[in-house]
């Protein structure tokens, strides 16, 4: 592949306080694609993702997106370059309502949706505007924090664990949401322990184990080497 | 025990809400006074310790008691808090050691809290309120208002007040209690205004006494023709307020540096150690440091006893008093002035506040031993 | 054994916040010894529900008898020790306290041991014993000493299930136990709510259809507040209006 | 002329303008203290130091270099708004993520090193500030003598005030605030610079006490411990109005400075009271405070 | 914050040993150092355990405690100098009234957290104090003094300083006994889970607010005791011990000591009392270096003196 990938992490550490997560994860991603990330609880997912975001304190490596080093820019210019984050916790501002948490986000770029479209994706949200955001209830917020990041214009969004605690249907719709986001031309990075849902979307998979990339597997090669997965995972 | 230092404590505010009526002051003065006294009695060399209490009752009275017990300390002087200044006095008595109060104007201190070790010195709440109030009915002003701090020491100084103007036919039309957390005394004010006193009298001190007056001087008071007085107020006070706003005011003092040369000369001195002039607490510390060493040089001791008699019996005559007498509830007896504001045209320097209405003799100012509820008044 | 008197009956129960309805005149009967599922889409009114029968919240309206004793009225605390004892959606544990310790306040309150100020901590070795075996059965014997806050999600999840079984309830209510669990600790915890399930009845929320199918006895289908169907997992399965509500097309 | 419990109607009217008039002092207190509680997190024992400073501020502008009394109101709250963040970069940032206990403590340290520390050099007595010529005098109401620099005062401060409240409420401001202090770090991945934020939050709360500071000179005497009387107060005012609501934190002020003013007028004594009597009144009916989101 | 219930082993020993060298030092003391320095200590240490129990073992900062000290010390000098109780009976009075003010702000304020627990104290402690300057038996700002002594059961003569002065350590280390006795029981341990995750024991079946309440009551019971016994001991009582700036130098106390340990307040008091004593001849800004010390405490040592003695000592052994 002659085009030099999107976004290229190479060597990156983190730590929390004094615990060394990651010890050197290395991976690409390419414009448009979605490529998730996974592996087993406390392998360090998270943590990737918000190294890339700049929310974890000590970091070291590189992660080159569009040419700048990420690990370089003061952290709330990340956003800026177009990069949207979905956290795991979803993270609902309960001070602010559900409208004042859709909107939180500034535009950093045009493109973004409206929020009459986001309304349709995710019907639940509708007519609730005025309600604490943290009193939707689970599944709620997630479709909020997921909503919110659409709206901003971001071309690259790291969604962390989208489905949990999404009830079967939704999780369709959710899916079925992303795929019309990447025919638009979005690249995604996906944490995911629902494979099913994550081979449903992803171009390519890689699995993270003790703070390291230990395997990269294409999506179409998924099922050839479910034996394998199943051994990171544990299962 | 020969040769051992004599030690005199001084016992103030340095750092808290008192520090400009004692603090600084009351320390200068009282080494002052030693040195001035040849930093040596009975052949022993002076020495003074000063602590800071804090306005902290517990650390006045640890801080005494230990002076008194281990230090070699034999008089304490000044006492700013009347708080403190009735524990001390009681610790005095206890340890029979001597307490010289300055500082604090509680007339208490020679009434219910009397101690046979202890002096009221410089000027009491009794005195203060007592000149003021003679003075102003004397001048026609009969009807009063009273602005009192809601505290013991507000509510002395107006009762002392009120007994002149009711004792010489006056009659008190109204009479608030603010509190004393109080900054803003406009609501008070208007009440004032609308009253029909002619005096309005302000029992109270420091820094709400003076917002106090700028109030007055705000809500036009003076304007409005009554007179302002100040039942305790202290010249660094005036200073404070700025003449603009004090002009006029009626109020009671021990001392004024400007009074006479005597005065001058020892001012003069002092500011040039303190950068202001002293007032009333100041002068007492130094006088009474004065009288104290004097009297113990007279005894040839400082068995408290001894030089209490000494200077019981001794009258006192310096730039403070003349002819000033301590009796046997402790208060020094000596005359007490009446002064007015001046105005900043009469005004020709920074510290050149006050003009002399009148003297009031010592016998006249301070409340009589008939009255007294000290337990060691035989009457 | 579905024929059981019901244990936990809620009628008419109602409660809305602000203008929004989020549980809307539920009927619901637990029969004794069952284990009950609770499903339905997100906002549905699960939690909610939880919440009234519990007493975290108070319902608007409707009536709840517990062991046909009217509860509605009563406080939180009062129904806990009645036997009624819930887990969280979000784990809940004592952060700073060891798993042992936060199994041993369970123990402590069911055994009244709670007010003796003047007493020794030593008296609380004799809940030592139950405190371990009560780890063992969820798979923390090995945890005992390690403080909750440093436990990974999955096992704090066991920890709650084990100290709310310290309370030796008549009733559990778990609300998504499953949550956030990897594959294995999942197959653990179904097992372990089958065993605890013996002899208590169990009422429980999770999203998870595999473990419902395989657990629940039998299941109400909630939809904004309402109940929608009730029945076995194979009636409920096959009812139109849940499939489209809730399961989609990929379940089934 | 008629009364009221023995006091006459004109009275009362003068009673509740003063009332108000202290109210709007309250509120420019208020109001910083609780946007920097609700947006910071923090509990701002020095907000009381701060309003010292600022009459400090103005005194020694006027007294040093002479500027006039428009200057140092301009001034006086610039210097302390730049001390104010001084102290936000040097000590409170590094408190945000730990209890809210440390934060109250350092600023009450503060507040205790500045009101040393002004002690100790300018004395306890305090500083005159004349009021300006152009506003002495006063306007006869008909049933009150309203000094000018008064009217002043309710006009400058409400204005400050409405600017303020519209600039957080109508804005995205306020949303940020409130979002950066429950999860900063996620504000910051949505591309807002939250430690700029709140440097510049907590500077201009603690200019506007420096800005009360100024206003009150003329009016009370510049003392060390002028802060330290009002805090408590302000604290109540806040806790009332619900922490963290602004429009709350103002029109409470005002309504307690009528509170204490007519309790001032009918029982003296009670008025130190009167607000901490609101305030557990409040507390207990509406755990809260009146105008907080939370019910 | 303790960490743990059960606190390691060597921990434990470190603590009883310094614990008994602590007793052991309060009892030569007197020989080095002036007796009623060292009863003020003694107080306010008593005083700010007894604080800590609420701070550092529920998690409720109390901005009132000084009501509940100073309340008593007016309540036992009346007492002891007016009704002319006998030294016990006065002592008692005075806690009594602090444990059924204790009681009574318990009661209004538990059920609200954090900042709003603190304000309402606050506030209930401001109108104890407005009462204490108006009310006729507290003599206003002026205090009661020369309050006697009395004789200890009848018999020792309290005016004996040294007499005073055991007496009073009695006192503390009876308060501190309570005080940890109380912290390792069961109700302890059911305090530290409410500090905890209070919906989590609400869940179990348990009333928190019944614990807070009687932890409260407990605790301000013995900041009374502690201001009874420094009543009698420095033969007075005044307004200083009511002001909200009482309730703010027990929290540094205790936070400088290290909150939540037993020893951790009385290190703290040491500190603080001997600062003030020391400064009072030093000619410093005492306000401005109590505040300095707020500062430092707040940014550098967090966790306390004692605090950070006890990670030390946890790193040092692994
Ligand atoms: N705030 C934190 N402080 C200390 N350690 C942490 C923190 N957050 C995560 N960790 C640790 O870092 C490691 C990686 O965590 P991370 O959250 O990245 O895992 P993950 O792969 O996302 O797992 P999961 O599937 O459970 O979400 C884990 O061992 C975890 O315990
Ligand atoms: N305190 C509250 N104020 C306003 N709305 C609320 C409150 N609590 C819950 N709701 C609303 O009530 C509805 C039901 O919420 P609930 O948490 O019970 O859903 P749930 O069925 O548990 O969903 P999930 O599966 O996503 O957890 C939701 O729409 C939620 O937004
Ligand atoms: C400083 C004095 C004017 C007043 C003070 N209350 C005292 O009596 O000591
Ligand atoms: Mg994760
Ligand atoms: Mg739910």
């Amino acid at each position: 592949m002659a085009e030099a990938p999107l976004l290229n992490v190479k060597g990156l550490e983190a730590w929390y306080g004094e615990s060394h997560v990651l010890h050197g994860i290395d991976f690409d991603v390419r414009k448009g694609e979605v490529v998730t990330l996974i592996g087993r609880n406390g392998a360090g997912k998270t943590t990737t993702l918000r190294s890339l975001i700049g929310v974890v304190g000590k970091r070291r490596g590189a992660c080159l997106y569009k040419g700048a080093d990420l690990l370089k820019i003061a952290p709330h210019k990340v956003a800026r370059l177009g990069i949207g984050y979905v956290p795991e916790e979803r993270g609902i501002f309960s001070s602010l309502n559900v409208l004042e948490n859709l909107l939180f986000p500034p535009a950093w770029q045009a493109g973004g949706m409206a929020n009459d479209e986001i309304y349709a994706l995710f019907p639940n949200l509708k007519g609730r505007d005025s309600t604490s955001g943290t009193r939707l209830s689970g599944g709620e917020q997630q479709m909020l924090a997921i909503g919110r990041i659409l709206r901003t214009g971001a071309d690259f969004i790291l969604l962390d664990e989208p489905t949990e605690g999404i009830a079967p249907v939704i999780i369709e719709e959710i899916g079925a949401a992303l795929r019309i986001l990447k025919e638009r031309g979005m690249t995604i990075i996906l944490v995911e322990q629902n494979l099913r849902f994550a081979a449903s979307i992803a171009d390519r998979h890689y699995v993270l184990d003790q703070g390291k990339v230990v395997d990269e597997i294409p999506n179409n090669a998924l099922d050839a080497n479910m034996d394998r997965l199943n051994r990171y995972l544990g299962v | 025990q020969d040769g051992a230092p004599v030690r005199i404590g001084v016992l103030t505010d340095v750092s808290g809400q008192f520090s400009h009526e004692a603090g600084e002051g009351a320390i200068t003065a009282v080494k002052m006074a030693v040195e001035d006294f040849g930093g040596k009695v009975l052949d022993r060399p002076l020495e003074v310790v000063v602590a800071d209490h804090q306005n902290k009752p517990e650390v006045a009275v640890s801080t005494a008691r230990e002076w008194y017990e281990s230090q070699g300390v034999t008089m304490i002087n000044n006492l700013i808090n009347s708080g403190i200044a009735l524990a001390v006095t009681q610790v005095a008595k206890d340890e029979d050691r001597i307490a010289i109060v300055n500082g604090s104007g509680s007339s208490r201190l020679t009434n219910d809290g009397c101690t046979p070790n202890s002096i009221h010195y410089s000027y009491d709440t009794y005195a203060l309120a007592n000149g003021t109030a003679n003075q102003l009915i004397l001048q026609g002003m009969k009807n009063w208002f009273f602005l009192t701090a809601d505290y013991a020491f507000g509510h002395a100084l107006e009762a002392d007040a009120t007994q002149i103007v009711k004792g010489n036919g006056g009659e008190v039309s109204g009479s608030v209690r603010y509190p004393i957390e109080t900054s803003d005394h406009s609501a008070f004010m208007l009440q004032a205004q609308a009253s029909p006193a002619q005096v309005v009298a302000m029992a109270g001190s420091g820094t709400t006494f003076v917002n106090a007056v700028k109030s007055a001087a705000e809500f036009g008071l003076a304007a409005s023709g009554k007179t302002v007085a100040g039942l305790l107020v202290w010249d660094t006070d005036v200073h404070s307020l700025g003449l603009e706003t004090a002009q006029g005011m009626i109020l009671t003092n021990a001392f004024y540096w400007d009074r006479d040369d005597a005065t001058r000369a020892f001012s003069k001195r002092f500011e040039e150690r303190v950068g202001r002039p002293p007032h009333m607490g100041d002068a007492g510390d130094y006088s009474s440091t004065m009288h104290y060493l004097k009297a113990v040089e007279a005894a040839g001791t400082t068995d408290a006893q001894k030089v209490m008699a000494k200077m019981r019996e001794t009258p006192i005559n310096d730039f403070f008093a003349t002819n000033g007498k301590i009796r046997e509830d402790g208060r020094m007896v000596h005359d007490m002035y009446v002064y007015q504001v001046k105005t900043p045209a009469e005004s020709t320097g920074e510290w050149d506040i006050l003009k002399l209405v009148t003297t009031i003799s010592g016998d006249d100012a301070f409340r009589p031993l008939s009255e007294s509820q000290c337990p060691l008044v035989k009457n | 054994m579905l024929n059981t008197a019901p244990i936990i009956e809620a009628s008419a129960l109602t409660r809305s916040f602000g203008g929004f309805v989020a549980v809307k005149n539920v009927d619901l009967k637990i029969r004794a010894g069952t284990i009950h599922a609770l499903i339905g889409p997100n906002g549905a009114g699960k939690s909610t529900l939880f919440n009234l029968l519990t007493k975290f919240l108070s319902p608007s309206g409707g009536q709840i008898l517990f062991k046909d004793r009217d509860i509605t009225q009563m406080a939180p605390a009062d129904i806990a020790r009645m036997g009624l004892v819930r887990s969280f959606q979000i784990s809940s544990v004592f952060p700073h306290l060891s798993a042992h310790e936060n199994v041993r306040v369970a123990l402590q309150a069911r055994a009244k041991e709670t007010f003796a100020f003047w007493r020794s901590n030593a008296t609380l070795r004799r809940f030592d014993e139950e405190a371990a075996r009560l780890l063992d059965s969820v798979g923390l014997a090995d945890r005992a000493q390690t403080k909750a806050a440093e436990l990974s999600y999955g096992r704090k999840r066991a920890l709650e299930l084990a100290t709310t079984l310290a309370l030796d309830p008549e009733v559990l209510l778990l609300d998504e136990p499953m949550a956030g669990m990897g594959t294995e600790d999942i197959g653990r915890t179904a097992a372990l709510i089958r065993s605890v399930g013996k002899g208590r009845t169990v009422l429980m929320v999770e999203h998870n259809l595999g473990v419902v199918s395989d657990l629940s006895d039998r299941i109400t289908v909630l939809r904004r507040g309402e109940v929608i169907a009730e029945g076995s997992y194979s009636e409920v399965s096959a009812d139109s209006e849940v499939r489209k509500a809730y399961m989609g097309g990929s379940h089934g | 002329m008629t009364d009221i419990f023995g006091v006459p109607i004109a009275v009362l009217l003068g009673q509740l303008l003063l009332g108000l008039i202290n109210g709007s002092f309250y509120a420019l207190l208020s109001l910083g203290l609780a946007i920097i509680f609700g947006m910071l997190n923090v509990i701002n024992f020095a907000h009381g130091a701060f309003y010292m400073l600022g009459g400090f501020a103005a005194w020694l502008l006027l007294s040093a270099l002479g500027l006039g009394y428009w200057e140092t109101l301009m001034a006086a709250p610039l210097m302390v708004g730049a001390l104010g963040a001084v102290v936000e970069r040097l000590f409170l940032k590094r408190l945000y993520r730990v209890d809210h206990l440390y934060s109250l403590l350092l600023t009450f340290g503060i507040a205790l090193m500045l009101e040393g520390l002004f002690r100790h050099i300018f004395g306890a007595a305090g500083k005159p500030y004349p009021i300006p010529p152009s506003l002495t005098g006063g306007i006869n109401l008909g049933f009150m003598f309203l000094p000018m620099y008064r009217a002043w005062v309710i006009a400058a401060s409400l204005a400050v005030c409405i600017a303020t409240w519209l600039a957080i409420e109508r804005t995205k401001l306020g949303a940020y605030l409130r979002a950066a202090t429950e999860n900063p770090g996620l504000v910051q991945a949505f591309g807002i610079n939250v430690p700029l934020m709140l440097t510049l939050t907590y500077a201009f709360c603690v200019g506007l006490a420096g800005f009360a500071g100024a206003l009150a000179a003329p009016l009370y005497q510049v003392s060390p411990g002028m802060g330290s009387s009002v805090i408590i107060v302000v604290f109540a005012v806040v806790v009332i109005g619900g922490m963290g609501s602004i429009g709350g934190a103002i029109v409470t002020a005002l309504a307690l400075g009528v509170i204490e003013g007519l309790t001032k007028t009918f029982y003296p004594a009670a008025s130190s009271i009167a607000v901490f009597v609101v305030m557990v009144l409040v507390i207990l009916i509406r755990p809260s405070g009146l105008f907080s989101r939370e019910a | 914050m303790i960490s743990s219930l059960e606190a390691p082993r060597r921990l434990r020993t470190t603590g009883g040993f310094l614990l008994a060298l602590a007793v052991l030092l309060m009892i030569g003391a007197p020989l080095a150092i002036y007796p009623l320095f060292l009863i003020k200590i003694l107080c306010f240490a008593l005083f700010a355990a007894a604080f800590n129990l609420v701070l550092g073992y529920v998690g409720l900062l109390s901005f009132g405690h000084a009501a509940f000290f100073g309340g008593a010390a007016y309540i036992t000098a009346h007492a002891a100098k007016v009704w002319q109780l006998p030294l016990e009976l006065a002592v008692l009075a005075g806690t009594a009234f602090a444990a059924l003010l204790g009681l009574a702000f318990g009661m209004l304020a538990i059920r609200r957290h954090g900042i709003y627990f603190a304000m309402i104290t606050l506030a209930l402690a401001q109108m104890i104090y407005f009462m204490a300057v108006q009310m006729p038996f507290t003599g206003g700002e002026d205090g009661i003094q020369a309050v006697p002594r009395g004789y200890l059961l009848g018999i020792v003569d309290l005016r004996n300083i040294t007499a005073m002065y055991y007496t009073v350590l009695g006192g503390t280390v009876l308060g501190l006994v309570i005080i940890w006795r109380t912290v390792n029981s069961p109700f302890g341990h059911i305090l530290s889970a409410i500090r905890e995750n209070e919906t989590r024991v609400t869940s179990l079946g348990l009333k928190p607010e019944r614990y807070k309440l009687i932890a409260f009551t407990l605790s301000a019971a013995l900041s009374g005791f502690a201001g009874a016994l420094k009543a009698i001991a420095f033969q007075l009582a005044s307004l200083v011990d009511v002001t909200w700036h009482m309730s703010g130098e027990v929290i540094l106390m205790t936070l400088l000591g290290g909150m939540g340990t037993l020893i951790g307040p009385i290190v703290g008091a040491s500190i603080v009392v001997g600062l003030e004593h020391f400064l009072s001849t030093s000619g410093l800004p005492i306000t401005f270096i109590i505040g300095l010390f707020f500062v430092v405490c707040v940014m550098m040592f967090r966790r306390g003196v004692f605090g950070e003695l006890k990670v030390l000592i946890e790193r040092s052994k692994p």
